[in-house]
This record gives structure tokens, C-alpha cells and sequence, in this order.
């Protein structure tokens, strides 16, 4: 317990700016909270754009939309769907001060968000090999309007590529947290890094919420 | 630079020293210094080229420089004061140092966040530079596509690059600041308790969370289609130039307000000290903050008028265009309600404080004629709205910096700048400024389109009179810069509050201690409120 | 030397546009004396005379700040309504208007009259009859803008854009470029020349004029054998492009879409984009292989295979639906 | 501190609807809806969004402070694709070509 008392210490010794240490964690929540809001207004930029070349050239979209595979898109939109799950998790042990349950939860997610990229790196290779990338070399079958199925392209890359590197990101800051929680910094006192943590990872999914159908599922039913 | 009454106490100046106590530290008044000693380095890099513009204005056929060098140099002055100056001036140097003191705060919520955007911005400042050293860039400060992605052969990637990383160091920013409104105030520092200048830097931050991340992506779509080729703006493989003007504008017209709405936070405190008077109808005046940081982000199309826009996406554009102008006019006219019945004092910022509203009310009134649309697609892409926006970010922002830098400059340093000299730098700053861009009015109104290096011979007595100001104004810029490094060591020692103000800043000692206050504040009285500095007095 | 302040007043906009101006001058002009004069007044009337003095604090009048935003507001209504009127008209040129081609490029104006005039940085227009512009550009953006008529339209690439004006008023006019293109932005500047209207005919007549814009366009319909496909008598594999212009199209897709000028150039450079309803997807794209000026004239061919006698002129045609420009 | 602690049942359920969601707007993709195919599929996504930020995410324990930033975000990025759309798809309606 003694060890307990000194982690706790140590992680409590608020920062000089605050009085209490309700004041700090209030403050870091509602500062991931606004950060979010940058990242909405920032993959806001790509949606637009999306949105404008799918409305012009739906049916190019909907073509090259098809050539993606579906069945992989949905199997890793869930596998992200799972890491949140056990993310959550983690954010609940650390709440109810479950430190062993933490730290399994952390990996299991760590693994999880790994695994979609993974996926992820497979398809994107598919592509090079389909000649499906933006350039000299892309070619899509079956449409003469090239340079709008290349439209689609370049956002599916520019869209799946900056999630990605925000999985990424996410995957190093569950590195971070594991070491913390396997030095045993986190106390349901002072759980905010884990919970801050949880609200960016969770973020990360909602995007690819949208991203899934946006990307592979425009007009699917004609079969192609 | 330390004084012998200040070397008995522990100041933010003397508690510690050396370079690595300046370039790690976390106090937010050192970190506005270094943003101070940054913004300033490039106030005169972007002055400069806009000296070589003015000079090379001087005759119709450009005799000094090629076309590509001035096509470089208006971009780069573009650049440098609108990304690496006026957006970061008076948020990151004077609100960095007073908004934590203003609301009883110890700090900014995310000190070591505040550092690293100081960092951002020089990182980003740096990218700009090495653009500008190794070559240049010439797309004009707009980056237009296809222009920016396909037909420029200059340094156009690193100057997206330092952009790219300066609008972070800006949302960053932006972020601490909404968070230290939120979560730092003082015991009984309550929302309608605290100075306009805090309103004016929350509406500030709300633009810099929500625009400046569209800028972002803007430019990281340049970035990939001037990398990639990937077409999204490009018109020969299906992409829509337009799309970017819209998503450049979803920021870049906010973006004014980022320039401005600090300085009118700042004009607030002048007025009031000056007059000392609170603000008439406060309230309205810290509403109309937040109104034109919210329908600020509904007039982007405006700047779309003649650019192939439909008609009636012009129309919603130019009607909610004149929605902006009310708030603007609130503040304008409860500014000029305070002075009547006050007590006027006319120490230097208060001129600054008179010439911000004189010039803004002229930017914004002529802000109107660009918002309708006939007589928009006469004046748009000539010098009539180059005039309109330098009376409003060079008229409007830059006085209200200078201003703010004056009244705090005894808070900040402890030592008071040289009162005659201040006020002579303030009128001839004012007098210049009008007669440089006064007369691009009459040119833009004539026709004389704008980002031109050679012009018909009609033109030239009007672009003479432009350059004869320019160098008044040059001259009046200096002056500030002379005296303030000349106070630092002989300037009078300030006491703890040298204009009789009311906010919290003026309640600790010149310069503040390390935590800004020995004991924390609470507050009992609402801004402005003179009785409480002010012990015996003549009510008049 | 010269110091004018004001511009010539040279089409039927450019009186509308200074009246628009006068206005708002008078505005601005009244809201910046009073509150100069204001400030100048309280300033003075108010000055400091005793570093003790605290005036008496006033306290905000609600009807006071409602009066001084309502009465602005309501003026700049009359700014957003005037000014939306002139820029409606300004945008919808009248049918029987003159037409003239326009391609932007780095860094030149390239201009075709209907008869095959082709000017450079130069453009000849009667006075008295309105003239219409349909512009597109080679490379960047580029910007129309004729400071004495008080018109301005962007020239965008990969689309058409319109502007018209009816010059009033004999006499030589700048044309500017006025949206920045590159290096020499300054230079891509030229003339309008606005003629009595028998000088223009005399003009017309003189030039060397190779065909006029609708002869040249079939010459190249039938150098690049269009007319192996898109057959006259409605009998070869593509749409039969007589009497096209400006009728309803309807596409594969379902959707109906008006036959402009933005449609035919579509349909030229990517004809994939938009197929009509019962025809394959066969056309080979002819982008690379034919200038702006090119398709210009194209356009101006299959318009005036719409203008055969005894059917409606094409451009006042009603009920346009919702067709999207590119 | 920490105030709410959701039970792992809560949580499964929410996990497993989502789930399923996936599964329906993949599935339902293959149906032809016509123009309505994309409204199910917003739907379903807005859906989901609403189950994991309330749920995972904690909002409907959260301040209201805290929603209220959320509801301005998604209303920022209404506000740009509304007024941007708002021109794309008049273009041209005035009946003259780039108007």
C-alpha cells in the first residue's frame, strides 16, 4: 500500500497553474474535447470535397467505389469498432482501479488498432499492384472519365491515409499509457491521461464510422 | 534593465537567467516576450519587402525589380504579416502575458502546450524563411489554384509547409485559451466580471479552433497535388478550382477577425482606462465579440463574387455580409458613448485607442461597399480592396497592437517609454498610414487592379502620394522601436499601476512576480469599476 | 499630368455602379464624420483636468443600442438589395446580344467574333448593342475587366464563364487581367475599342477574316470526322446534333440537363461524363486534341445547326431546369 | 472523481449494436435503394457515432459545457458543407453558363 500512497504522491502533485485537482482533469477533458473539434473541422476540409466530386461525378464514385472490398472494409470497421470497446474497458479498470484489467485492456487494444492497420497496409498494397494509385500509371476498368475515377482515388487515399496516421498516433499514445499503467501511475484518482486517451481513440473510430460506407458502399447493389 | 526597486523583489524578469531559462521556460509572460522578439523580427521582414513594393511602385514601367522578384515580393509580404505576424501579434504577446493575469490566473491551463506553440510557430516561421531565402515563392499569399498547384515554379511547398506548421502553433493557441477562460478564472471572477479584452481573445480562439484546421487540409491538398498530381483541384482531370477558393476562404476570411478582434479587445482597456468610464453597454459590446466570431464563418463567398460562384449563393453571401456589420457598429458606437461624460486623458494609447476607431471605421464602412455585389465586381482584385483591408489589419490591428504595447510596456518591463516621443511616433504613424492608403481607394476605384507590377502612366501620381506615405509611415514604425529598447534602461521606473486602471494585471507590481500575484485575487467588483483604484475622488 | 478620380463612364453598367457608389459614399461619408466629429468633440469637451476626477458612470439604454443597430442595419438592406439587383441584371444577358469568344492564357487575351474575326488583346465592339462574352481559359485563372464598363468576371479554366455590358460611349477602354496569373500578370492588359456602329460593319468588313466562327467549327467537325458518328439525318451511333442547342437533354441516368454551352464542351473533352439516354458510351475523349479556341468554334457550329429558320433562337429558350456548370 | 462507472454490460451491449450496424449498412449497401441508399447509410453512421460518443465517449454523463462543444463542432462542419453546397449545386440554375 505504501507503494500505492507514494504513485498516488507523486501523479497527484498538481500542476502549479491549478488549485485543485478537479480544476486540472476539468481542464485536460475539455481541452481533448475542443482538440476534437479541430480534428472535425480538419478532416472537415475532406469531406467537402468528397462531398462536392461525389455530387458532380456520382456515377464515376459510385464505379470506382465498387472496385474496394467491401467485405475487408466492414470486417476492419469492426475490428476498430472491438478496439473501442476494449478501450473502453481500459478506461473503466483504471476508473474502478482494476490495474492488471487496465493493462490487458490497453494491449488488447494496442493489438486491435495494429490489426486495422494491417488490413489497411494490405489493401493499400492491393491498389499499387491494380494500378488504382493517383498517377502517370492509374487506370480504373470499365470508364472513360479517368481523371474523375482518379478524383475518388486521390480522396480515398488522402482520407484513409490521415486516419491512419491518426491510428498511428493513437497506437503510440497507448504505448505511452501502458508504460505508465505498468509503472502503476494511474489511481482512480488520477485516471485523466487514460480517459483523454480513450475520448482521441474513440474519435479516431467515429471517423472511420463515416469513412466506411462513404468510401466503399456507393451503389453496391449494382453488382459490380 | 532591472531597476533598484525591483531588485529587492523577484520578478518573471529576474528569477531566473540564462538562455535556457528563456527557451524552456513555461511561464506564459516570458513565452509572450518570445513571441514579441518573433512576431516583431518578421513585423520588419514584411515591412521591408512592402518598402521594395512601395519603391518600385514609384514608376509605371518597374524599372527596379523583374516581374517574378515583385510577384515574390507581395506574396511574401502577404505571408509574412498575415501568418507569421498579425495573427499570432496581439493573441500570443499581449494576450498570452495579460489574459491569465486579467482573469486572477497563476498561468494558462497548458503552460508546456503554450510553449510548444512558440516553438510551431518559429518552426513554421523558419520553413517561410528558407522559402523566401532560397528563392522565393510568387503565388500571391492566396495560393490560387491551378496556379499554386500546376504553373508556379517557386518555393511553394515550403511555404505550405511553414504555414501548415504556424497554424498549429495558432489552434494551439487558441485551444489554451478557451480552456483558461473556461477552467482558470479567480474566485468570483464571473463571465460578465471579466475585461472585454478576455471576450474579445475567447471569440479570437473560437475562430483559431474552428477555421484554422480547414486551412490546414486546404494546404496539405496543395501540398499532395503539387507532390502527387492527384487532380483535386485541378481542372483537366475533373477537379474544381472554386472548391478551393471555398475552403481557403472558410478560414481566410475568419481569419481577419483573428487580426482584429484582439485589437478591439485591447481598444476596450484603452477606452476605459483613458476615460475612465467602463464600457458603455458592456454587454453588448462582449455579445457582439462572440457574433462576429460566429457569422464571421457565414461570409466566406463574398471574396467569390465575380469567380464563376452561382448568382444566388452570391446573393445569401453578400446578404449575411451586412449582418457582420452590426456588431462591428455596437462596438464602434459604445466605444465613442464612453468617452462623452468622461474623464479623457490623452496619454499615447489613448491616441492609438482614437486612431484605431477612426481608421476602423473607415475599413469597415468601405467594408460595405466590397459586400454588394454591383459594386463589388467593379472594385474586387483592385486597390480599392487593397486599401479597405490595410485600413482594417494595418488601421485596425496594428494600431491596437501598438496601442497595447504602449499601456502594458510599464507592466511588462517596469519602465515607462518616453511620453513626447510616443505621442509624435502615434501622429505621424496615423498621418503616414492615411496617406498611404487613402489614395489606393481612388486607384482601385479607377481601375488599377491589384498584384500589378506595371500600370498604365494615369496611375502614377496616386501610387507617388501611396510610396510618399509609406515612408512617413516607415519612419513612424521605427520610432516606437528606438524608444521602447532606449526605456528598457533609462526609461522612468512604473509603479504597480501608472494609469489608475482597474484589471487584475494593474493590482500586482511592475513587472509581475514569477506567479504573477502574491496573493491570489478575488474578485468582488465589475470590470471597470474606478472606485476601487482610485481613493479619494471628485465625482464629476 | 492627369489626376482623375473618377473612371469613364462607358456601358449602361458603369452609370448604375456609380450611383450605387454615391450612395454608400454619402453613407460612409455621414457615419465617419459623426464619429470623428464625436470623438473630436467628447475628446475635447471631456479632456482630464484633475488626476482625482471620476466621472459619474452611465448606464446602458437598451433602446439606445437597439436604435444604433437597427438604423444601420436597415440601411445596409438597402446596400445588399441595391447592389444584389444590379449584379442579378449583370448576370443575365439579354438574348439578342452580340457574342464574342473569349480564351484566357498565360499571358494573353485571345478574341473571336461570330464571323471569324480573331483579335489579340484587342477587342472591336459597336456602341449601343449589348455584347456578351463567353470566356474560358487554357491554363490558370485570369479575370475580365473592363474598368470603364464596371465589369469583372473570373475566366476560369475547365468551364465557361459569361459577362456582358452594352458600351455607350465611342472611345479606347483599358481591358485588365485582374486576377493574378504569373510573371506577367501586368502585361496581360489590353484594349477595347468601342465603335459607332457603321465603323464597326466598315471594321468587320476589312479584317481578315477567314471564315466566320461557325464555318471554321465545321471544317474542324469534319476534320476530326465527327460527322461519321453524329450523323445530320439522326441515323449514326451518337445523338443527331441538330436543333441541340439549348433544348432539354435527356441522360442515361435519369437525369434531364439543358444543352448549353458548358454541356457541349463537357461533352466534347470528356464525353463520358454525361451520356445521353439510348446511346453507348462510345465517343473517345478529345481532350488534348483540340484548343479552347477549337472547341469554341465547335460550339458555335452545333449552335448554329440549332438556328435553322423557323425554330427558336437557342439562348431564349425558358424553363432552364437545374443544370450543374461542370 | 470518478463520478459514473458504466457496467461492462452496458458497454457489451453497446459494442454488439454497433456490431450489428456494421453488418446492416454493409448489408443493406447490396439492396437498391436509389437516392435513399445514401440516406440509410448516414443514418446508420450517425447512428453509431451516437452510441459511441454517449456511450464511450461519456457524454450523456458529461457537462453541459462539454455537449455543448460537441453540437458546435458538428455545426462548424455543417456550416461548410451547407454554404459550400449551397453554391455547387445553384451553379448554372440563373440559366448563363460560370453564373
Amino acid at each position: 500500500m505504501a507503494n500505492h500512497a507514494e504513485a498516488q504522491a507523486e501523479t497527484l502533485a498538481l500542476r502549479e497553474q491549478f488549485d485543485t485537482a478537479e480544476q486540472q482533469k476539468d481542464a485536460s477533458t475539455l481541452g481533448m474535447w475542443v482538440f476534437l473539434i479541430t480534428e472535425i473541422m480538419f478532416f472537415g476540409g475532406l469531406f467537402l470535397a468528397y462531398t462536392v466530386y461525389r455530387d458532380i461525378y456520382f456515377p464515376v464514385f459510385a464505379l470506382a467505389s465498387s472496385s474496394l472490398n467491401a467485405v475487408i472494409g466492414a470486417i476492419n470497421t469492426a475490428v476498430l469498432l472491438c478496439s473501442s470497446f476494449t478501450m473502453v474497458l481500459a478506461v473503466r479498470a483504471s476508473q474502478v482501479g482494476q490495474r492488471n484489467a487496465l493493462i490487458i485492456f490497453l494491449i488488447l487494444t494496442l493489438i486491435l488498432g495494429v490489426a486495422f492497420l494491417g488490413v489497411k497496409a494490405y489493401e493499400w498494397n492491393e491498389k499499387f499492384q491494380e494500378h488504382h494509385v493517383p498517377g502517370p500509371t492509374f487506370h480504373l476498368e470499365g470508364t472513360g472519365q479517368q481523371g474523375e475515377a482518379q478524383l475518388f482515388f486521390s480522396l480515398y487515399f488522402a482520407m484513409t491515409g490521415l486516419h491512419a496516421l491518426h491510428m498511428l498516433v493513437g497506437c503510440g499514445i497507448l504505448t505511452w499509457l501502458l508504460i505508465q499503467s505498468w509503472k502503476g501511475k494511474f489511481t482512480p484518482e488520477y485516471m485523466t491521461p487514460v480517459d483523454i486517451a480513450g475520448l482521441y481513440w474513440h474519435f479516431v473510430d467515429i471517423i472511420w464510422i463515416f469513412l466506411f460506407p462513404l468510401l466503399y458502399l456507393i451503389d453496391r447493389h449494382l453488382g459490380r | 534593465m532591472i531597476t533598484a526597486a525591483a531588485q529587492e523583489r523577484e520578478t518573471y524578469l529576474n528569477a531566473s537567467y540564462g538562455i535556457k531559462s528563456w527557451l524552456l521556460t513555461k511561464d506564459h509572460k516570458r513565452i509572450a516576450l518570445l513571441y514579441l522578439f518573433t512576431v516583431t523580427l518578421f513585423f520588419f521582414i514584411g515591412g521591408a519587402f512592402a518598402t521594395l513594393i512601395r519603391i518600385e511602385l514609384l514608376t509605371p514601367q518597374g524599372g527596379l525589380v523583374s516581374s517574378e522578384t515583385y510577384n515574390k515580393l507581395f506574396t511574401m509580404h502577404g505571408v509574412t504579416m498575415i501568418f507569421f505576424f498579425l495573427i499570432p501579434s496581439i493573441p500570443a504577446t499581449l494576450g498570452n502575458f495579460f489574459l491569465p493575469m486579467m482573469i486572477g490566473a497563476r498561468d494558462l491551463a497548458f503552460p508546456r502546450i503554450n510553449l510548444l506553440s512558440w516553438y510551431l510557430l518559429v518552426i513554421g516561421g523558419l520553413f517561410a524563411l528558407f522559402a523566401m531565402l532560397a528563392g522565393g515563392v510568387d503565388t500571391g499569399w492566396t495560393f490560387y489554384t491551378p496556379y499554386s498547384t500546376t504553373y508556379s515554379n517557386t518555393w511553394v511547398i515550403a511555404t505550405a509547409i511553414g504555414i501548415f506548421v504556424a497554424g498549429f502553433s495558432s489552434i494551439l493557441t487558441g485551444l489554451n485559451f478557451v480552456v483558461t477562460v473556461h477552467r482558470m478564472r479567480a474566485p468570483g471572477m464571473t463571465w460578465f466580471r471579466m475585461p472585454l479584452f478576455v471576450w474579445a481573445h475567447y471569440a479570437t480562439a473560437l475562430i483559431q479552433i474552428l477555421g484554422t484546421p480547414v486551412l490546414a487540409v486546404t494546404l496539405l491538398l496543395v501540398f499532395c497535388e503539387r507532390v502527387f498530381h492527384i487532380g483535386i483541384f485541378d481542372p483537366a482531370l475533373g477537379g474544381d478550382p472554386v472548391l478551393f477558393q471555398h475552403l481557403f476562404w472558410f478560414y481566410s476570411h475568419p481569419a481577419v477577425y483573428i487580426m482584429v478582434l484582439p485589437a478591439m479587445g485591447v481598444v476596450n482597456e484603452l477606452v476605459s482606462t483613458f476615460s475612465r468610464k467602463p464600457i458603455f453597454g458592456y454587454s453588448f459590446v462582449a455579445f457582439s465579440s462572440l457574433a462576429i466570431a460566429v457569422l464571421g464563418f457565414l461570409v466566406w463567398g463574398h471574396h467569390l463574387f465575380v469567380s464563376t460562384q452561382s448568382v444566388y449563393a452570391g446573393m445569401v453571401f453578400s446578404f449575411l455580409s451586412y449582418f457582420v456589420a452590426i456588431p462591428s457598429a455596437i462596438k464602434v458606437f459604445n466605444w465613442t458613448a464612453t468617452l462623452y461624460k468622461g474623464s479623457i486623458s490623452f496619454a499615447t494609447p489613448m491616441l492609438y485607442a482614437f486612431g484605431f476607431i477612426g481608421l476602423f471605421t473607415v475599413g469597415g464602412l468601405t467594408g460595405l461597399f466590397v459586400a454588394s455585389l454591383g459594386l463589388d465586381v467593379h472594385v474586387t482584385d483592385t486597390y480599392f480592396v487593397v486599401a479597405h483591408f490595410h485600413y482594417i489589419m494595418v488601421g485596425g490591428a496594428i494600431m491596437g497592437y501598438l496601442g497595447g504595447l504602449h499601456y502594458w510596456w510599464p507592466k511588462i518591463t517596469g519602465r515607462m517609454y518616453p511620453e513626447l516621443w510616443a505621442r509624435l511616433s502615434a501622429l505621424v504613424i496615423f498621418l503616414g498610414f492615411n496617406l498611404t492608403f487613402f489614395p489606393q481607394f481612388i486607384l482601385g476605384y479607377l481601375g488599377m487592379p491589384r498584384r500589378y507590377h506595371t500600370y498604365p502612366d494615369e496611375f502614377q501620381v496616386l501610387h507617388v502620394l501611396s510610396t510618399a506615405g509609406a515612408s512617413v509611415l516607415a519612419v513612424g514604425y521605427l520610432m516606437p522601436m528606438v524608444y521602447f529598447i532606449w526605456s528598457l534602461r533609462y526609461g522612468q521606473v512604473a509603479g504597480a499601476n501608472p494609469w489608475g486602471a482597474t484589471g487584475l494585471e494593474w493590482q500586482t507590481a511592475s513587472p509581475p512576480p514569477v506567479h504573477n500575484f502574491d496573493e491570489m485575487p478575488v474578485v468582488t467588483h465589475e470590470a471597470y469599476d474606478y472606485t476601487t483604484v482610485l481613493g479619494e475622488v471628485e465625482v464629476g | 499630368m492627369r489626376l482623375p478620380l473618377f473612371p469613364e463612364q462607358a456601358s449602361n453598367f458603369a452609370p448604375e455602379t456609380d450611383h450605387l457608389l454615391y450612395f454608400l459614399l454619402a453613407v460612409a461619408v455621414f457615419f465617419t464624420v459623426l464619429i470623428f466629429g464625436a470623438i473630436f468633440y467628447f475628446a475635447i469637451r471631456y479632456r482630464r483636468r484633475s488626476d482625482r476626477e471620476l466621472p459619474r458612470v452611465l448606464h446602458t439604454g437598451l433602446a439606445l443600442e437597439i436604435v444604433w443597430s437597427v438604423i444601420p442595419f436597415g440601411l445596409t438592406m438597402i446596400m445588399f438589395g441595391w447592389g444584389a439587383d444590379l449584379f442579378f441584371r449583370e448576370s443575365r444577358p439579354p438574348a439578342n446580344a452580340l457574342q464574342i469568344y473569349v480564351v484566357g492564357k498565360q499571358w494573353m487575351w485571345k478574341l473571336q467574333h461570330m464571323e471569324g474575326q480573331r483579335e489579340i488583346n484587342e477587342l472591336h465592339v459597336p456602341a449601343g448593342r449589348p455584347v456578351r462574352l463567353t470566356m474560358t481559359s487554357e491554363d490558370v485563372i485570369h479575370s475580365f475587366f473592363v474598368p470603364a464598363f464596371r465589369t469583372k468576371e473570373d475566366v476560369v479554366p475547365g468551364r465557361y464563364s459569361t459577362t456582358w455590358w452594352t458600351p455607350t460611349k465611342p472611345g479606347k477602354y483599358h481591358l485588365f487581367c485582374a486576377e493574378y496569373c504569373g510573371t506577367n500578370h501586368s502585361r496581360m492588359i489590353g484594349w477595347i475599342y468601342v465603335m459607332e456602329p457603321q465603323e464597326y460593319q466598315t471594321w468587320l468588313s476589312g479584317g481578315r477574316a477567314f471564315g466566320s466562327l461557325a464555318e471554321n467549327g465545321e471544317k474542324l467537325f469534319q476534320d476530326l470526322a465527327c460527322g461519321n458518328c453524329h450523323k445530320a439525318d439522326g441515323s449514326g451511333r451518337c445523338p443527331n446534333l441538330v436543333g441541340l442547342f439549348g433544348r432539354n437533354v435527356q441522360l442515361a441516368d435519369g437525369r434531364t440537363i439543358k444543352a448549353d454551352e458548358g454541356y457541349i464542351r463537357e461533352s466534347i473533352l470528356q464525353p463520358n461524363a454525361k451520356i445521353v439516354a439510348g446511346y453507348q458510351p462510345l465517343m473517345p475523349t478529345f481532350q488534348g486534341l483540340v484548343t479552347e479556341e477549337g472547341v469554341l468554334q465547335l460550339v458555335e457550329y452545333i449552335k448554329s445547326l440549332g438556328r435553322q429558320p423557323g425554330t427558336t433562337p437557342a439562348e431564349v429558350s425558358p424553363n432552364p431546369p437545374a443544370p450543374k456548370n461542370q | 472523481m470518478s463520478e459514473h462507472v458504466d457496467s461492462v454490460r452496458t458497454y457489451a451491449s453497446v459494442w454488439l449494436i454497433l456490431l450489428a450496424l456494421t453488418a446492416a449498412t454493409t448489408a443493406v449497401a447490396y439492396v437498391d435503394l436509389g437516392a435513399f441508399s445514401v440516406v440509410v447509410a448516414l443514418t446508420i453512421a450517425v447512428i453509431k457515432m451516437l452510441l459511441v460518443a454517449l456511450f464511450f465517449m461519456h457524454v450523456r454523463h458529461s457537462t453541459q459545457l462539454t455537449r455543448l462543444v460537441v453540437v458546435g463542432g458538428l455545426l462548424w462542419l455543417g456550416i461548410l458543407l451547407t454554404f459550400t453546397l449551397a453554391d455547387v449545386w445553384t451553379r448554372g440554375l440563373i440559366g448563363t453558363p460560370g453564373r
